[in-house]
Protein backbone atom coordinates (compact mmCIF):
# COMPACT_ATOMS: atom_id res chain seq x y z
CA UNK A 1 0.00 0.00 0.00
CA UNK A 2 1.66 3.14 -1.20
CA UNK A 3 1.41 6.27 0.59
CA UNK A 4 2.11 10.29 0.22
CA UNK A 5 3.04 11.66 3.47
CA UNK A 6 2.70 15.37 4.18
CA UNK A 7 4.10 17.37 7.63
CA UNK A 8 3.99 20.43 7.99
CA UNK A 9 4.68 23.43 10.30
CA UNK A 10 7.10 21.93 13.28
CA UNK A 11 6.34 18.75 12.12
CA UNK A 12 8.12 19.38 8.47
CA UNK A 13 10.91 21.19 10.34
CA UNK A 14 11.63 18.24 12.89
CA UNK A 15 11.51 15.57 10.19
CA UNK A 16 13.83 17.71 7.64
CA UNK A 17 11.49 17.28 5.05
CA UNK A 18 8.10 17.90 3.63
CA UNK A 19 6.46 14.74 2.79
CA UNK A 20 7.78 11.38 1.57
CA UNK A 21 6.22 7.94 -0.10
CA UNK A 22 5.82 5.11 2.28
CA UNK A 23 4.59 1.80 1.61
CA UNK A 24 3.84 0.57 5.62
CA UNK A 25 3.05 -3.33 6.50
CA UNK A 26 -0.06 -5.10 6.77
CA UNK A 27 -0.11 -3.72 10.27
CA UNK A 28 -0.31 -0.67 10.19
CA UNK A 29 -3.71 -0.37 10.70
CA UNK A 30 -4.57 3.59 11.61
CA UNK A 31 -2.96 7.26 11.29
CA UNK A 32 -1.41 5.99 15.06
CA UNK A 33 0.19 2.97 14.36
CA UNK A 34 1.50 4.82 11.11
CA UNK A 35 2.52 6.94 13.24
CA UNK A 36 4.52 4.65 15.45
CA UNK A 37 6.34 2.48 12.57
CA UNK A 38 7.63 5.56 11.06
CA UNK A 39 8.47 6.54 14.83
CA UNK A 40 10.98 3.35 14.73
CA UNK A 41 12.29 3.84 11.48
CA UNK A 42 15.00 6.71 12.86
CA UNK A 43 15.21 9.64 15.50
CA UNK A 44 13.52 12.45 13.57
CA UNK A 45 9.90 10.94 12.91
CA UNK A 46 10.69 9.41 16.72
CA UNK A 47 11.31 13.01 17.92
CA UNK A 48 8.99 14.74 16.02
CA UNK A 49 5.52 12.37 16.77
CA UNK A 50 6.89 12.10 20.63
CA UNK A 51 3.96 13.98 21.68
CA UNK A 52 0.92 12.72 20.26
CA UNK A 53 -1.39 14.90 21.89
CA UNK A 54 0.64 17.91 19.83
CA UNK A 55 -0.45 16.09 16.28
CA UNK A 56 -3.20 16.33 14.15
CA UNK A 57 -3.78 14.38 10.58
CA UNK A 58 -5.74 14.37 7.63
CA UNK A 59 -6.41 11.84 5.28
CA UNK A 60 -6.95 12.80 1.86
CA UNK A 61 -7.23 16.19 2.68
CA UNK A 62 -10.08 15.28 5.55
CA UNK A 63 -9.28 15.77 9.26
CA UNK A 64 -9.33 12.99 11.27
CA UNK A 65 -8.41 11.56 15.11
CA UNK A 66 -5.58 10.14 14.89
CA UNK A 67 -7.26 5.95 15.80
CA UNK A 68 -8.47 6.17 12.08
CA UNK A 69 -8.18 3.67 9.77
CA UNK A 70 -5.76 4.21 6.79
CA UNK A 71 -6.95 1.58 4.67
CA UNK A 72 -7.70 2.52 0.82
CA UNK A 73 -5.85 6.19 1.52
CA UNK A 74 -3.72 7.91 -0.29
CA UNK A 75 -2.07 11.00 1.22
CA UNK A 76 -1.99 11.40 4.87
CA UNK A 77 -0.78 14.82 6.49
CA UNK A 78 0.38 15.14 9.43
CA UNK A 79 0.77 18.44 11.33
CA UNK A 80 -0.03 20.69 15.04
CA UNK A 81 -2.93 21.93 15.28
CA UNK A 82 -4.25 24.58 13.18
CA UNK A 83 -3.14 28.20 14.28
CA UNK A 84 -5.94 29.90 12.10
CA UNK A 85 -4.77 33.14 9.50
CA UNK B 1 -21.07 35.17 -6.02
CA UNK B 2 -18.77 33.62 -4.17
CA UNK B 3 -15.04 33.88 -4.86
CA UNK B 4 -12.48 32.64 -2.14
CA UNK B 5 -8.62 33.11 -3.26
CA UNK B 6 -5.55 31.75 -0.84
CA UNK B 7 -2.66 33.93 -2.59
CA UNK B 8 0.60 34.53 -1.83
CA UNK B 9 0.16 37.91 -3.82
CA UNK B 10 -1.37 41.36 -1.93
CA UNK B 11 -4.65 42.70 -2.68
CA UNK B 12 -6.04 45.97 -2.83
CA UNK B 13 -8.98 46.43 -0.79
CA UNK B 14 -10.50 49.15 -2.06
CA UNK B 15 -11.16 47.27 -5.46
CA UNK B 16 -12.53 44.44 -3.54
CA UNK B 17 -15.19 46.10 -1.70
CA UNK B 18 -15.90 48.19 -5.15
CA UNK B 19 -16.61 44.93 -6.39
CA UNK B 20 -19.00 44.17 -3.78
CA UNK B 21 -20.28 47.42 -3.58
CA UNK B 22 -21.38 46.52 -7.46
CA UNK B 23 -23.56 43.47 -6.77
CA UNK B 24 -26.21 46.40 -5.56
CA UNK B 25 -27.01 44.71 -2.10
CA UNK B 26 -26.85 48.14 -1.01
CA UNK B 27 -24.53 46.91 2.35
CA UNK B 28 -21.01 45.86 2.40
CA UNK B 29 -19.63 44.44 5.18
CA UNK B 30 -15.68 43.59 5.55
CA UNK B 31 -13.09 43.18 7.87
CA UNK B 32 -9.06 43.03 7.51
CA UNK B 33 -6.30 41.61 9.53
CA UNK B 34 -2.83 42.64 8.88
CA UNK B 35 0.29 41.53 10.42
CA UNK B 36 1.07 43.40 13.94
CA UNK B 37 4.64 44.31 14.69
CA UNK B 38 4.27 43.16 18.56
CA UNK B 39 7.60 41.75 20.64
CA UNK B 40 10.36 42.77 17.54
CA UNK B 41 8.22 40.74 14.95
CA UNK B 42 10.18 41.07 11.89
CA UNK B 43 8.24 38.26 9.64
CA UNK B 44 5.05 36.20 10.25
CA UNK B 45 5.08 33.09 7.72
CA UNK B 46 1.95 31.51 7.20
CA UNK B 47 2.16 27.88 6.01
CA UNK B 48 -1.52 26.28 3.91
CA UNK B 49 -1.70 22.86 2.90
CA UNK B 50 -1.90 23.26 -0.68
CA UNK B 51 -5.25 22.42 -2.35
CA UNK B 52 -6.89 21.70 1.18
CA UNK B 53 -6.50 25.15 2.48
CA UNK B 54 -8.23 26.57 -0.07
CA UNK B 55 -11.29 23.98 -0.26
CA UNK B 56 -11.71 24.56 3.64
CA UNK B 57 -12.30 27.95 2.85
CA UNK B 58 -14.83 27.44 0.17
CA UNK B 59 -16.63 25.29 2.25
CA UNK B 60 -17.10 27.58 4.62
CA UNK B 61 -17.82 30.48 2.56
CA UNK B 62 -20.31 28.36 1.31
CA UNK B 63 -21.56 27.59 4.46
CA UNK B 64 -21.91 31.37 4.93
CA UNK B 65 -23.64 32.12 2.01
CA UNK B 66 -26.26 29.33 2.88
CA UNK B 67 -26.77 30.62 6.36
CA UNK B 68 -27.42 34.28 5.50
CA UNK B 69 -29.07 36.02 2.19
CA UNK B 70 -25.79 37.40 0.99
CA UNK B 71 -25.29 39.39 -2.64
CA UNK B 72 -21.69 38.19 -2.58
CA UNK B 73 -18.75 37.13 -0.81
CA UNK B 74 -15.27 37.78 -0.75
CA UNK B 75 -12.66 35.77 1.35
CA UNK B 76 -8.40 36.46 0.49
CA UNK B 77 -6.45 34.70 2.37
CA UNK B 78 -2.17 35.41 1.98
CA UNK B 79 0.24 32.53 2.73
CA UNK B 80 4.38 32.63 2.65
CA UNK B 81 6.17 35.37 4.48
CA UNK B 82 4.91 38.27 5.50
CA UNK B 83 5.98 41.87 7.24
CA UNK B 84 4.44 43.18 9.96
CA UNK B 85 2.13 46.21 8.25
CA UNK B 86 1.11 44.21 5.72
CA UNK B 87 -2.39 42.42 5.13
CA UNK B 88 -2.96 39.20 5.35
CA UNK B 89 -6.65 38.61 5.33
CA UNK B 90 -9.74 39.82 4.01
CA UNK B 91 -13.50 39.05 4.09
CA UNK B 92 -16.03 41.15 2.30
CA UNK B 93 -19.91 40.12 2.53
CA UNK B 94 -22.81 42.23 0.80
CA UNK B 95 -26.42 42.60 1.19
CA UNK B 96 -29.72 43.85 1.76
CA UNK B 97 -29.83 43.55 5.29
CA UNK B 98 -26.82 44.92 7.22
CA UNK B 99 -27.33 42.14 10.24
CA UNK B 100 -26.52 39.65 7.22
CA UNK B 101 -23.60 41.09 5.74
CA UNK B 102 -22.21 42.18 9.48
CA UNK B 103 -23.02 38.67 10.70
CA UNK B 104 -21.56 37.03 7.87
CA UNK B 105 -18.36 38.78 8.09
CA UNK B 106 -17.61 38.19 11.58
CA UNK B 107 -18.88 34.14 11.12
CA UNK B 108 -16.00 34.13 8.33
CA UNK B 109 -13.31 35.76 10.00
CA UNK B 110 -13.69 33.95 13.10
CA UNK B 111 -13.03 30.92 11.45
CA UNK B 112 -10.44 32.17 9.64
CA UNK B 113 -8.86 33.36 12.70
CA UNK B 114 -9.19 29.82 14.09
CA UNK B 115 -10.20 27.28 12.56
CA UNK B 116 -8.67 27.27 8.91
CA UNK B 117 -5.87 25.20 8.02
CA UNK B 118 -2.78 27.55 8.46
CA UNK B 119 0.01 27.33 10.78
CA UNK B 120 2.29 30.65 11.84
CA UNK B 121 5.80 30.96 12.55
CA UNK B 122 6.62 34.59 14.31
CA UNK B 123 10.36 35.38 13.58
CA UNK B 124 12.03 37.85 15.94
CA UNK B 125 14.66 40.84 15.76
CA UNK B 126 16.84 39.09 18.16
CA UNK B 127 16.72 35.88 15.45
CA UNK B 128 14.83 33.33 17.35
CA UNK B 129 11.33 31.93 15.75
CA UNK B 130 8.65 30.00 17.07
CA UNK B 131 5.44 28.49 15.75
CA UNK B 132 2.43 29.65 17.14
CA UNK B 133 0.47 27.67 19.34
CA UNK B 134 -3.40 27.28 18.97
CA UNK B 135 -4.98 29.19 21.28
CA UNK B 136 -8.32 28.25 23.62
CA UNK B 137 -9.85 32.07 23.34
CA UNK B 138 -10.28 31.93 19.57
CA UNK B 139 -11.82 28.39 19.54
CA UNK B 140 -14.65 29.64 21.97
CA UNK B 141 -14.78 32.96 19.99
CA UNK B 142 -15.61 30.27 16.75
CA UNK B 143 -17.44 28.17 18.71
CA UNK B 144 -20.23 30.60 19.67
CA UNK B 145 -21.25 29.97 15.75
CA UNK B 146 -21.99 26.26 16.91
CA UNK B 147 -23.84 27.40 20.21
CA UNK B 148 -26.44 29.91 18.01
CA UNK B 149 -27.12 27.11 15.15
CA UNK B 150 -27.78 24.84 17.45
CA UNK C 1 -8.23 58.87 16.42
CA UNK C 2 -12.05 59.58 15.94
CA UNK C 3 -12.79 61.03 12.51
CA UNK C 4 -16.22 62.19 11.91
CA UNK C 5 -17.26 63.72 8.91
CA UNK C 6 -21.10 64.69 7.22
CA UNK C 7 -20.70 65.56 4.04
CA UNK C 8 -21.70 66.25 0.03
CA UNK C 9 -18.74 65.34 -1.78
CA UNK C 10 -18.09 61.61 -2.07
CA UNK C 11 -15.38 59.60 -0.29
CA UNK C 12 -12.77 56.60 -1.14
CA UNK C 13 -13.54 53.76 1.04
CA UNK C 14 -9.72 52.58 0.03
CA UNK C 15 -8.39 55.29 1.43
CA UNK C 16 -10.39 55.77 4.19
CA UNK C 17 -9.70 51.82 5.23
CA UNK C 18 -5.67 52.69 4.24
CA UNK C 19 -5.98 55.05 7.49
CA UNK C 20 -7.31 53.28 10.01
CA UNK C 21 -4.94 50.39 8.66
CA UNK C 22 -2.14 52.29 9.31
CA UNK C 23 -2.90 53.03 12.78
CA UNK C 24 -1.44 49.56 13.45
CA UNK C 25 -4.14 47.72 15.14
CA UNK C 26 -3.82 44.39 13.31
CA UNK C 27 -8.00 44.29 12.91
CA UNK C 28 -10.12 46.71 10.71
CA UNK C 29 -13.64 46.65 10.03
CA UNK C 30 -16.25 48.28 7.95
CA UNK C 31 -19.46 48.86 6.98
CA UNK C 32 -20.79 50.66 3.84
CA UNK C 33 -24.07 51.97 2.87
CA UNK C 34 -25.37 52.44 -0.16
CA UNK C 35 -28.30 53.79 -1.87
CA UNK C 36 -30.49 51.05 -3.95
CA UNK C 37 -32.21 51.45 -7.19
CA UNK C 38 -35.35 49.69 -5.67
CA UNK C 39 -38.84 50.73 -7.20
CA UNK C 40 -37.94 52.82 -9.95
CA UNK C 41 -35.78 55.31 -7.72
CA UNK C 42 -33.78 57.51 -9.32
CA UNK C 43 -32.77 60.10 -6.46
CA UNK C 44 -32.37 59.81 -2.48
CA UNK C 45 -32.36 63.07 -0.91
CA UNK C 46 -30.40 63.19 2.35
CA UNK C 47 -31.38 66.31 4.64
CA UNK C 48 -29.14 67.28 8.04
CA UNK C 49 -29.78 69.38 10.59
CA UNK C 50 -26.73 71.37 9.92
CA UNK C 51 -24.38 71.57 12.78
CA UNK C 52 -26.65 69.26 15.26
CA UNK C 53 -26.09 66.02 12.91
CA UNK C 54 -22.50 66.35 13.22
CA UNK C 55 -22.62 66.86 16.96
CA UNK C 56 -24.87 63.49 16.89
CA UNK C 57 -22.60 61.73 14.95
CA UNK C 58 -19.33 62.81 16.99
CA UNK C 59 -21.54 61.73 20.07
CA UNK C 60 -22.09 58.32 19.20
CA UNK C 61 -18.49 58.24 17.92
CA UNK C 62 -17.45 58.97 21.75
CA UNK C 63 -19.88 56.47 22.71
CA UNK C 64 -18.62 53.70 20.79
CA UNK C 65 -14.80 54.95 21.31
CA UNK C 66 -15.26 54.81 25.52
CA UNK C 67 -17.58 51.38 25.11
CA UNK C 68 -14.66 49.32 22.86
CA UNK C 69 -11.03 49.57 22.78
CA UNK C 70 -10.19 51.02 19.52
CA UNK C 71 -7.10 52.12 17.93
CA UNK C 72 -9.43 54.29 15.44
CA UNK C 73 -12.61 55.14 14.25
CA UNK C 74 -13.78 57.09 11.09
CA UNK C 75 -17.46 58.01 10.04
CA UNK C 76 -18.47 59.76 6.96
CA UNK C 77 -22.30 60.23 5.77
CA UNK C 78 -23.38 61.95 3.11
CA UNK C 79 -26.08 64.69 2.77
CA UNK C 80 -27.55 66.02 -0.30
CA UNK C 81 -29.16 64.58 -3.55
CA UNK C 82 -27.56 60.70 -4.42
CA UNK C 83 -28.41 58.46 -6.96
CA UNK C 84 -28.52 54.23 -6.64
CA UNK C 85 -25.39 53.33 -6.32
CA UNK C 86 -23.47 55.86 -4.65
CA UNK C 87 -22.22 55.44 -1.43
CA UNK C 88 -24.36 56.76 1.58
CA UNK C 89 -22.30 56.07 4.86
CA UNK C 90 -19.38 54.24 6.71
CA UNK C 91 -18.12 53.37 9.13
CA UNK C 92 -14.59 51.97 9.68
CA UNK C 93 -12.98 50.72 13.09
CA UNK C 94 -9.40 49.60 13.84
CA UNK C 95 -8.68 47.34 16.64
CA UNK C 96 -6.46 44.56 18.21
CA UNK C 97 -9.36 42.88 19.16
CA UNK C 98 -11.52 41.59 16.21
CA UNK C 99 -14.32 41.67 18.00
CA UNK C 100 -14.16 45.36 18.90
CA UNK C 101 -13.94 46.14 15.46
CA UNK C 102 -16.95 44.19 14.28
CA UNK C 103 -19.00 44.82 17.30
CA UNK C 104 -18.27 48.93 17.47
CA UNK C 105 -19.02 49.31 13.93
CA UNK C 106 -22.29 46.85 14.00
CA UNK C 107 -23.40 49.54 16.87
CA UNK C 108 -22.53 52.36 14.56
CA UNK C 109 -24.40 51.39 11.77
CA UNK C 110 -27.13 50.57 13.44
CA UNK C 111 -27.30 54.22 14.94
CA UNK C 112 -26.60 55.64 12.51
CA UNK C 113 -29.50 54.04 9.97
CA UNK C 114 -31.99 54.51 12.83
CA UNK C 115 -31.10 57.23 15.37
CA UNK C 116 -28.78 59.86 13.22
CA UNK C 117 -30.74 63.14 12.48
CA UNK C 118 -31.78 62.45 8.98
CA UNK C 119 -34.57 62.58 6.53
CA UNK C 120 -34.46 60.91 3.53
CA UNK C 121 -37.22 61.77 0.47
CA UNK C 122 -36.99 59.30 -2.20
CA UNK C 123 -37.55 60.29 -5.88
CA UNK C 124 -38.96 57.81 -8.03
CA UNK C 125 -38.71 57.57 -12.29
CA UNK C 126 -42.52 58.40 -12.70
CA UNK C 127 -42.31 61.89 -11.01
CA UNK C 128 -43.56 60.71 -7.66
CA UNK C 129 -41.59 61.83 -4.28
CA UNK C 130 -42.17 60.88 -0.78
CA UNK C 131 -40.50 61.61 2.76
CA UNK C 132 -39.47 57.89 3.92
CA UNK C 133 -40.84 57.09 7.43
CA UNK C 134 -39.30 55.74 10.63
CA UNK C 135 -39.37 52.27 10.89
CA UNK C 136 -39.78 50.29 14.05
CA UNK C 137 -37.82 47.27 12.60
CA UNK C 138 -34.90 49.56 12.39
CA UNK C 139 -35.69 51.23 16.18
CA UNK C 140 -35.47 47.71 17.30
CA UNK C 141 -31.75 46.68 15.62
CA UNK C 142 -30.40 49.93 17.69
CA UNK C 143 -32.63 48.89 20.82
CA UNK C 144 -30.25 45.71 20.97
CA UNK C 145 -27.28 47.81 21.95
CA UNK C 146 -29.25 49.54 25.03
CA UNK C 147 -30.29 45.97 26.09
CA UNK C 148 -27.04 44.93 25.99
CA UNK C 149 -25.68 47.93 27.97
CA UNK C 150 -28.06 46.72 30.91
CA UNK D 1 -38.60 86.89 23.40
CA UNK D 2 -36.66 86.38 19.67
CA UNK D 3 -36.78 82.55 18.54
CA UNK D 4 -35.16 81.39 15.59
CA UNK D 5 -36.83 78.14 14.21
CA UNK D 6 -36.38 75.56 11.81
CA UNK D 7 -38.15 73.23 9.99
CA UNK D 8 -37.03 69.80 8.19
CA UNK D 9 -38.37 66.99 5.57
CA UNK D 10 -42.02 67.70 4.75
CA UNK D 11 -42.20 70.10 7.73
CA UNK D 12 -40.20 72.50 5.39
CA UNK D 13 -42.37 72.01 2.22
CA UNK D 14 -45.79 72.56 4.28
CA UNK D 15 -44.53 75.46 5.43
CA UNK D 16 -42.91 76.64 2.51
CA UNK D 17 -39.58 78.18 3.88
CA UNK D 18 -36.84 76.12 5.90
CA UNK D 19 -37.08 78.81 8.86
CA UNK D 20 -38.02 82.35 10.21
CA UNK D 21 -37.78 84.68 13.35
CA UNK D 22 -40.84 85.16 15.82
CA UNK D 23 -41.55 86.37 18.79
CA UNK D 24 -44.06 84.92 20.47
CA UNK D 25 -46.17 86.42 23.28
CA UNK D 26 -45.41 85.50 26.87
CA UNK D 27 -48.18 82.89 27.40
CA UNK D 28 -46.68 80.51 24.80
CA UNK D 29 -44.70 78.57 27.62
CA UNK D 30 -44.06 75.29 25.49
CA UNK D 31 -43.20 73.53 22.35
CA UNK D 32 -46.86 72.79 22.08
CA UNK D 33 -47.52 75.92 22.99
CA UNK D 34 -45.63 77.14 19.89
CA UNK D 35 -47.09 75.14 17.47
CA UNK D 36 -50.49 76.12 18.62
CA UNK D 37 -49.68 79.90 18.44
CA UNK D 38 -47.96 79.43 14.92
CA UNK D 39 -50.91 77.29 13.50
CA UNK D 40 -53.34 80.45 14.14
CA UNK D 41 -51.17 82.51 12.24
CA UNK D 42 -51.59 81.21 8.34
CA UNK D 43 -53.07 77.55 6.38
CA UNK D 44 -49.57 76.31 6.16
CA UNK D 45 -48.39 76.12 9.47
CA UNK D 46 -52.29 75.03 10.81
CA UNK D 47 -51.66 71.89 8.26
CA UNK D 48 -47.85 71.27 9.15
CA UNK D 49 -48.78 70.91 12.39
CA UNK D 50 -51.75 69.64 12.92
CA UNK D 51 -50.95 65.70 13.38
CA UNK D 52 -48.77 66.37 16.76
CA UNK D 53 -48.11 62.35 16.70
CA UNK D 54 -46.20 62.81 13.50
CA UNK D 55 -43.71 65.81 14.87
CA UNK D 56 -40.58 66.16 16.87
CA UNK D 57 -38.80 69.21 18.77
CA UNK D 58 -35.49 70.09 19.21
CA UNK D 59 -34.55 72.86 21.21
CA UNK D 60 -30.85 74.14 21.41
CA UNK D 61 -30.14 71.43 19.02
CA UNK D 62 -31.11 69.30 21.69
CA UNK D 63 -34.48 66.72 21.06
CA UNK D 64 -36.80 67.19 23.77
CA UNK D 65 -40.56 66.51 24.14
CA UNK D 66 -43.12 68.81 22.77
CA UNK D 67 -44.22 69.95 26.18
CA UNK D 68 -40.97 71.17 27.02
CA UNK D 69 -40.62 74.33 28.55
CA UNK D 70 -38.93 77.18 25.72
CA UNK D 71 -38.10 79.76 28.21
CA UNK D 72 -34.50 81.27 27.00
CA UNK D 73 -34.42 78.99 23.98
CA UNK D 74 -32.58 80.89 21.21
CA UNK D 75 -33.12 78.07 18.65
CA UNK D 76 -35.72 75.85 17.66
CA UNK D 77 -36.45 72.94 15.35
CA UNK D 78 -39.88 71.42 14.28
CA UNK D 79 -39.68 67.95 12.32
CA UNK D 80 -40.71 64.68 11.70
CA UNK D 81 -38.92 61.46 12.95
CA UNK D 82 -35.77 61.37 12.12
CA UNK D 83 -35.28 58.42 9.67
CA UNK D 84 -31.66 57.48 9.73
CA UNK D 85 -29.12 57.24 7.09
Amino acid sequence: MALDLLYFAWVREAIGKDGESVDPPESVATVADLLDWLSATDEDHNRAFADRGRLRAAVDQAFVPLDTAIAGAREIAIFPPVTGG
Amino acid sequence: MIDVRVQRDAFDVGAELARLEALGGGGVASFTGLVRGDGDLVELLLEQYPGMTEAALRGIAESAARRWPLAGLTVIHRHGPLTPGERIVFVGTASRHRAAALESCAFLIDWLKTGAPFWKRERFADGTARWVEARAADDAAAERWNDAAR
